[in-house]
């Protein structure tokens, strides 16, 4: 069952250095507080998963946050590049990051094998790419009944998966709609999980469209109002465009990009979620 | 790119890129799905289904089915293609149950580079992986957009940098090295159909699979085609000029622009 | 995209002779009326593959329209065994049936991997049990990352699949609710579909659960109100146990149950769905 | 099954089925999720639920996560059970995402035969596949549950035309031929840990994995489950007489099964 804690709590006891990390939200409920959060309590070593690494990936990356990162498109939607991302590729700034890289398709269905409990997942997928040469952890698959050859890719299972939703009810079952991502998969397919939300209801409304995730499949929910900004929470929050524009001056220069790490971050609160917020 | 070419009378003026997207939007057929990247593909598959295509399906990765956004979305998520889609579903359907198998009749790429046989790069620039001279966004969609919609259809602006006689990375698999390739690794739709720029439209050569000029769009020579062209290009014997916007277009396309990001 | 007709006329075009039919609904929504349409208008030599073959299966084998079932588990729920099966496996009668056993999770895979345009499915599943005996298509497959080995099943691809859903809107596109099975699969993974619906509307309200499948994934949208009795359809009608209970008595002697065929399905017209309804 | 068993002073009466129900529902344990199906195992569930178990969270194949049915439901896919689950999934949903990664703790499973290793069979009655004497309803998600369930409980009636030497068929892989053999299929889960009857409970010997007696029930002698046994049945050295139901067990059992498929 799901106990609700601060943000902080539920960081500093979930996410820990050197874990295998999966922040998702597809444009959509992008848990950029709780990426914040990691930032401030200084996690080192991770392995940070994500299909779309957009800017909440580029901060952590800036921060130092990771190690390796495994993706399918990384980039600021809509704007350009990631600085951050792109200086610690090439230049190993401010430390050397790996990378592992997918199409959307395969990470997608990596998520899948591992909320399935299945060490791989099959598509058609990747034949033919550069991909194949590039990632080491992309084989080839023959169907026993037809003989024909496949892709395979192995199960995503990361320490920690971090989300965010609209609402989760006082037992910790957490709402989600709008567009919903790979966030169930990533949540079924890791160890532990943390979800923060918007607010905190009595009980849940029924709502169109929407994914439930019953408290028994998560580990923590953090209330963070606004903690999807600059992307939104459907129903809640619209998309802040002025940051992720922004974000590319912002993020060119390793000197800008340390100003602001240390006004917005490290000298900045946890968004919201402190005990008396959740009472 | 905001360079106003201007053609026979005039009052009649657009851009290039403005050009690039009415071609675009004129390729898909009403009552197609069309599966839609942000940028250029969205702005065409919108001014379609507002003019000739009005039972246009348009399928976004972010799983909105159906989407019929009022405004310009700014990201392939935005909430107006959820409010709006006949169904939202998750990204692993998306991929697994509509993409996969083929249900999704066209597929709109862009490209950082694309070679003679429509192989196309998005993924670095160089030609050491672990060293990029140029990091770029990746794979996301397109290499199974171009493995499994039925016809691809890719929209990019058209200079040397980006039509080479080789791409740097293979992310996403055009003809491969020619003819019969496509079979030969599973790959089940038809692959690139046609490739539309700001200067005209190339269409793989029947024969030999090669990129061959189709159209040229008004105002524009082959010789400049030829020169925003990594490989020496070859002319179709019946090479066309391609029918200016016509005013429809252009105010629906302008409307449509202004709209961007806005709430509905 | 879908066109609207009657159900007469969508079983005449859709389901041919020798077709592999597949009619789902997982105890909810069950496609009654469809069924006992395929009854009067006389297909023969169907394959039919359903999860939970039950009583409308029982009476499309009594009425002697299929020749293989493929399933995962065939009863009449909470009252008993199916007659018209038993008769038709043990003294072919009325004539033979061909048997293709499997798991619900095999089966529920086999629609996945045929809605996904994938040649099989993998799961942990079968191992140790006799159906790998039983059952020709069930084999090993090897991960090919961990070594481990797992279960394949091929991929179901049905030439038709018949559901009842809650509604459609004109254009044809269709939404359900409540228990929604396995039906979304079965008509992704079939080449042709019909789906019969409780109500034609003008536009589909947003709804708390629904499942909607767009036009363009159907073939054909027919009319029947009350199609899914004595099974129910969540919001507009409820199951009619006492129909399940007296089914074992009229199915348990060839005679009665040909008296039953003959009164309730080949003398009464076609549930709904005349183009005077549909207007 | 309606004998009643009268024990001890004449004011306490029950049947040899309540108490098979009220010792299921106490081998579950408060807030485990549990997968559930219909008759017994679904009573016995939602008396715990009732009782002692108040956060035991429903699992019905159906795809009703949490389903809290305020009367009890005459088929898994009873509309009360979507109405009041925290989420309803598809059906390969809830096979592929709960029930096979082990996040469902315990699998209530009946059987037609089930022999001293706790293999299951719910197929056939007979030894030819083709020409069965009986044809039982075969697997449904059975095999699934008994391989993947961390844990798994057989309720059933004992006799020894159900607890037989060797199954005619192996549906559900209880403990295989003996120790170690769930472990050698890749099976993840423990398996059957307990078999309850409307005579006593069995479980498998620690060593062995053969289902010795445990526990008898009021009232019943350790010859007449023996009786009952297709095999010589042994007898744990610490054999327990099952609590007999308590007031508030029975009085909330029946008034559940008076609710048995009522419009709530």
């Amino acid at each position: 069952m799901a106990t609700i804690v601060t943000l902080a709590d539920g960081v500093a006891e979930l996410v820990r250095d050197g874990d295998t990390v999966a922040m998702e939200g597809f444009t959509h409920l992008i848990p950029f507080a709780a990426g914040h959060e990691v930032i401030r309590q200084r996690r080192r070593d991770l392995t940070l998963v994500r299909m779309t690494p957009d800017v909440i990936y580029d901060q952590l990356i800036g921060a130092g946050c990771a190690r390796k990162l495994v993706f399918s498109w990384g980039g600021n939607p809509g704007v350009g590049s990631l600085h951050r991302f792109r200086d610690a590729v090439s230049a190993g700034w401010p430390v050397p990051l790996e990378i592992e890289e997918h199409s959307h398709a395969g990470m997608a269905n990596r998520y899948v094998a591992g909320a399935s409990g299945l060490p791989f997942a099959v598509l058609r997928g990747y034949v033919g790419t550069d991909l194949v040469k590039a990632t080491s952890n992309i084989r080839p698959i023959t169907c026993p009944f037809t003989g024909e050859v496949l892709t395979a890719v192995p199960a995503l299972r990361p320490d920690v998966a971090i989300i965010h939703a609209q609402r989760a009810d006082r037992d910790g079952n957490v709402q989600m709609w709008g567009i919903v991502g790979v966030q169930k998969e990533a949540v079924l397919a890791s160890t532990r999980s943390l979800v923060t939300v918007e607010e905190i209801v009595d009980e849940l409304p029924p709502q169109p469209g929407a994914v439930v995730l019953p408290t028994w499949a998560v580990t923590r929910v953090a209330l963070a109002p606004g903690g999807s900004h600059p992307s939104y929470s459907h129903g809640f929050s619209i998309r802040d465009n002025d940051y992720y524009v922004s974000w590319d001056a912002i993020s060119r220069d390793r000197e800008t990009f340390t100003r602001w790490l240390d006004t917005e971050v490290f000298r900045a609160p946890a968004a919201a979620g402190g005990p008396e917020v959740m009472a | 790119m905001t360079v106003v070419t201007r053609v026979g009378v005039d009052d009649v003026a657009w851009t290039a890129d403005e050009m690039m997207t009415v071609a675009a939007a004129r390729a898909l057929r009403d009552g197609q799905a069309c599966f839609v990247g942000i940028g250029i593909p969205s702005t065409a598959a919108n001014l379609a289904r507002r003019t000739h295509a009005p039972r246009l399906v348009l399928v976004y990765e972010s799983g909105t089915l159906g989407a019929k956004p009022r405004t310009l979305p700014l990201s392939i998520g935005d909430g107006v293609l959820a409010e709006t889609a006949d169904a939202v579903v998750s990204v692993p359907e998306v991929f697994n149950y509509w993409l996969q198998p083929g249900r999704v009749d066209v597929g709109f790429l862009g490209a950082a580079q694309i070679d003679r046989y429509a192989n196309i790069n998005t993924t670095l620039i160089g030609d050491d992986y672990r060293h990029p001279k140029v990091r770029l966004p990746g794979a996301g969609g397109a290499p199974e957009i171009a493995a499994s919609c039925p016809e691809v259809i890719v929209v990019v602006r058209q200079s040397t940098r980006t039509f080479v006689e080789r791409v740097d990375f293979v992310t996403s698999v055009g003809h491969g090295s020619g003819p019969g390739d496509r079979a030969r690794m599973g790959l089940r739709g038809a692959g690139p159909i046609m490739v539309i720029t700001d200067l005209g439209i190339l269409k793989p050569d029947p024969q030999t699979c090669v990129l061959t000029l189709s159209h040229v769009h008004p105002g524009v020579s082959v010789d400049k085609v030829r020169a925003a062209t990594g490989w020496d290009l070859a002319v179709a014997a019946d090479l066309a000029v391609t029918t200016p916007p016509t005013d429809t277009e252009l105010a629906v396309l302008r409307e449509l622009e202004a709209t961007k990001g806005r709430t509905p």
